[in-house]
């Protein structure tokens, strides 16, 4: 959040660099069951992002001191391949990942019956091919998907997207050019069925009426996120069913 | 800190208690504990503080070097915080490199200092693409009783408030203090059951199933906002959190001067 | 990998199988799967391709930057492969730094494209002695059903192909395609019993005994070759394996252009 | 121990840069039970020094190899804060840090009842919140409180402190200046009731006249920390006592 | 391999700049039994390399995950002293040397009858205190001599050489000159009773008849480099039972 | 280290012959063993020696590069010290980093070197600020038989006495011997029971109870000690240990000349 001033990010029609209006996400595209090792996957596009989530588990928890008699325990890895950014990111894990995939398996738990399969582990892989602003809404979108495929019991799919604020208007999900020079950026991701909020990050600046407003906006897109997401899980229930009759 | 449980029993008692709105130490629900500072108490540091929040302690220091800048901002100053959980401070904290606990206790203090350009970072440059002032904050758990996003955030702010350029040890100059704009404090808020309770103790900590941090400026605007735990707040829970962020920052701000 | 072992039943099915020259998959022995690629799928990255070669699946992209040259050749660009086997594409895969297998899969690759002159690295100076082009080669392996090594060398290989010097972006003149002088396959071969066969999938890979891969340039020369496994291979088994990489490795020229 | 001799540091009339003389050690003040969490804690001043200790046990050893069936072992930690010396300090434990901590430990071993508890861990924490030249013995001194203020059963309490050499003569205590520009140091801890030397590391240019003379400064300065280790001890107490007192 | 041509590596008499003809080795030399604590040990010369090998085990296996229960496993670590090469080599294993240690493991796993010792470990150490071109070969060559050393059944013992192409020429055994500005570079081990291949890398350019050129002179090597593995356990066996007689 | 427990049986009978004054070896308790050097062994360094002592064994390298000098001190060479408890040397030793022990061995060994001012860096500036010869010095323990101290000091100081700067192979002017000043012996004791015996073997060593290390230069004056072990010594010993440090590195400096 740099808040530079002298970018044009939004033109006086309240148009963006990439057309949208204030209020449009991108377009996204959710495919589920991408990889045939992994228990369950998704692969996400939304805008220029590209992300592949992977979902192995409930299995044996390692290392064991981690293991919880009363329940899974969810493990998240966020990881961005080295090409994915501007400048090559050196490979393995940096303090911003590490925060990342932290507080997205916390958004996981929420969800996942984890009291099912106690002493487990619940291992969710997310890789970011491609990187444009909202990787970790993208991520967690996808991962979502990834655990239903693996048929993990889930009290609902968590969809998440981001507000933000650049040129002095609130947008929804920023595209990278708006987040490098915009003003804020809040990611949010929530539990459709209740509207509660799992994930809920915001920095840069705004008033209690930008944010009010940022936040309305996201909600309303993560409810139709969770429904690109349904539609991705029904296409692959359809599909396997299919591969499964004509087995028959 | 898998390995810490609270007993049935302490929960029970913290519960009980929280229906009646009333905490473990007498405290009301909205109540933050005693803070208490001690600024400039590292001479070998060019700014330092040590931070009492109730008995969660914090010392932090700023040391101010000059270093090369980045290749997009070659007038700008750059800013590291880093924050290390000794296991000084707790019988949970292990030693080794930073936990993920420290990793996002470090960025969420560095957003809110950082967001609301506390430090003028544009006055750090030396000389343009060659040489900034280069601003380490590192902040260390000495005891921890709960809540160390607020106690880690005060530490830091206030060593940054009394930090001094050391420009004269370097030839560039006369020492002048950090050129500081805001004071931002956080605001955190766990939610226990139904309840959300400002600044936990330990033991609430341990039993609450959310946290919100809550980041202002000077003016009431946010600049930075983490949500933590495994469980949910609601859209109220998050309004709430907002005004209280807002009311208890300007009074902190009045206390830490 | 150590964890992972292969039913006795299903051993002896493949074993049976190969007595009769035949394979779970229905291939003969010297049959390898479909190739499958995407190229240029990462716009993030200079050069890039996905590539499956049955089940088996790689990402490889590529990312050329300005960087000092090494003193013993001022001249020269710089190359760098790496490979990750993360835990996305195989249970038996962890996080961490790179395991040997991922050690020995990555220089395998890399001696193909190096020996092989593959990358014309004389045409990738900016100004000798201070600054050439560093050309990154990034694997990540995203399923894993068997013979990694060709995959990977597909994978970085039609990456490389397709890969542009962002000159522009540095202010280095008019972009460009990296200059790709030939196009090195490497063809895997596993023994199991008294059997050699090509490109094996994760179960043959599991019950084989020894490796050996051949990396061949356009014209039918050698290039890189690397014996892997416990086993041993006899003379002829080798020059059964010579035989079929130039063989295959025509083919698969072919395939992908 | 550059032995630069363009530097004054002792000057005619015997008098050392921060005023004091050859046999005198810098103002000392040990404050113990100044952590909540910690079993037992000090915090020591001696010149511009800063340093606090805390002890965590007799616990549970982790890792487990390193139980021993027959006694407790002492794991100690020595750290310096990133902004306690100069020049800042990357965090983490560098070489000196190890040996310190190594050699730390090894003298404890001696005073502490270690056998009567098998299979524990006693750990040892040191921060060097401010560094002026005598860290590891004012870390030691006041880790010797912090065992005791933990209640661990101890044949003794070891001081330590460091004599050395500078400008050709002997001194007490070398602060930094000294310490930098001077010729030798050599730190000692005894355990004072038998005189026994459990710590003692020399380096820079003696002769054994010297040397011998610097020893017997810094065996008469360690009787005089010990006084100032118990005086913080029996201050503890009595307030300790006072507050179960009061509270009746 | 740079492939350098203006560089004269074999003179018009067929010589190489050592003096030494395309089909001839290094002088080398081997000792067996050189270490006191090592279960087997064996030092190498060939050339201007020097290369020590130790053995320990079977013993127990750490870390334990790596236990099999039907064998033991051979851990092989091969490591460069920081002296050893023109460039002072950083200590700790690169890439280079991690890939060195796991082929030559598995080259030995051929050979020795790990299934006598279910659960344990053979640890096998290759220390370059003096790399020339060849190290790989060499440490091999020196670990197989360790193995028998050490009492540890086999079912043979491995002798490795490489083969290459400088100027033009196939070559045995290259130098470091020929190694850095030559045209082919392949190492091979083999088992001489049967004529198997355990160890084969090749890096260069070399057309099939080269290659094979390179593998001929390469085996014929091989076998001539058992020839001095054999001599130097003879002598150890004798110089052990001279030992023992004496003491009767 | 911890894993290594002596029979009782033989701690017994160590104890029972030093009550007479007598070891194992057969030496006496102020003896040190035979000492055999193999210097200038390694060609790819500049200075190299093999020690051993007893059948403790230890080999130390020098390489002697250009770089660039510390901020603080413009005109003066670099020295750096490393050692390797490499696991070929012993069964207790492990691979990976080096341990404390490893750690602790190094920085004595620096100590005694460094302190005695036997390397002249003030004749290794090649100019003022920005270039100075670093002179890297690696020992590796081969085989240990205890008293590492002694044989890694004699090691290193027999490698340097020997190692010659390779000015000519980065155009810095003619080759010339390192500046060496002195000769650094370090005398390690150990104490068992009552006694205090120099230069002890594995076995002793184990049974000890505190070490001394004491290093001394030319004059016999004092350079560096170390006290090391979870036992003490008494002012007594400390007494003894000086007056055998002296009289001991008087003969070791006419044995290795």
């Amino acid at each position: 959040m740099s808040g530079h001033t002298d970018m044009v990010l939004v033109n006086d029609e309240g148009l963006r660099i990439d057309g949208r209006t204030a209020e449009e996400k991108r377009p996204i595209k959710i495919e589920a069951g991408v990889l045939s090792n992994a228990d369950g996957s998704a692969y996400l596009e939304i805008g220029k992002n590209k992300v592949l989530a992977a979902v192995y588990g409930p299995r044996e928890c390692h290392p064991r001191h981690l293991q919880d008699p009363t329940k899974a325990i969810i493990q998240c890895k966020y990881n961005m391949e080295a090409f994915s950014v501007s400048d090559r990111k050196r490979p393995g894990p940096d303090r911003r990942s590490i925060e990342i995939s932290k507080i997205i398996a916390e958004a996981l738990e929420k969800v996942v019956l984890t009291e099912l399969f106690p002493r487990a582990s619940i291992d969710v892989y997310i890789e970011i091919l491609q990187a444009n602003a909202g990787t970790r809404c993208a991520g967690l979108t996808a991962a979502s998907v990834a655990l239903a495929d693996a048929g993990i019991p889930m009290r609902d799919i968590i969809p998440a997207i981001a507000a933000g604020k650049a040129d002095d208007h609130v947008l929804l999900d920023l595209n990278k050019e708006e987040d490098n020079f915009g003003q804020a950026d809040v990611p949010l991701a929530i539990v459709p069925s209740t509207d509660e909020i799992v994930l809920l990050q915001m920095d840069g600046n705004m008033t209690r009426e930008e944010f009010d407003h940022a936040i309305d906006l996201a909600y309303k897109a993560c409810h139709e996120v969770y429904d690109v997401q349904k539609e991705a899980l029904k296409k692959r229930y359809t599909s396997m069913k299919e591969e499964v009759d004509s087995d028959e | 800190m898998s390995d810490f449980i609270i007993s049935e029993i302490k929960r029970d008692h913290i519960l009980k208690l929280l229906c009646e709105g009333k905490r473990e130490d007498g405290r009301g629900t909205a109540d933050i504990r005693k803070i208490e500072t001690i600024v400039g108490c590292i001479e070998s540091a060019d700014g330092s503080a040590r931070v009492k929040l109730g008995k969660t302690e914090i010392i932090a220091g700023v040391k101010i070097v000059p270093g090369t800048p980045f290749g997009d901002s070659p007038d700008v100053g750059v800013l590291t915080t880093g924050a290390e959980l000794i296991p000084m401070a707790h019988a949970s904290f292990e030693s080794g490199p930073p936990s993920e606990t420290a990793i996002e206790l470090a960025r969420v203090v560095d957003r809110g200092i950082r967001e609301s350009g506390m430090i003028d970072v544009s006055q750090l440059c030396i000389e343009s693409g060659k040489e900034v002032w280069m601003c380490f904050i590192d902040m260390y758990a000495l005891d921890y009783d709960g809540n160390l996003f607020d106690a880690a955030n005060l530490a830091a702010v206030c060593a940054l408030k009394n930090a001094i350029i050391p420009a004269e040890q370097y030839g560039k100059g006369k020492n002048r203090p950090l050129p500081v704009t805001c004071t931002p404090i956080s605001i955190t808020s766990v939610k226990i059951g139904n309840d959300l309770i400002l600044d936990p103790n330990f033991d609430e900590e341990m039993i609450s199933s959310a946290r919100m941090t809550v980041t202002t400026d000077d003016n009431g605007n946010f600049r930075a906002m983490q949500k933590g735990g495994k469980g949910s707040i609601t859209r109220d829970d998050l309004s709430l959190c907002l005004d209280r962020a807002v009311e208890k920052g300007k009074e902190i701000r009045k206390i830490i001067g």
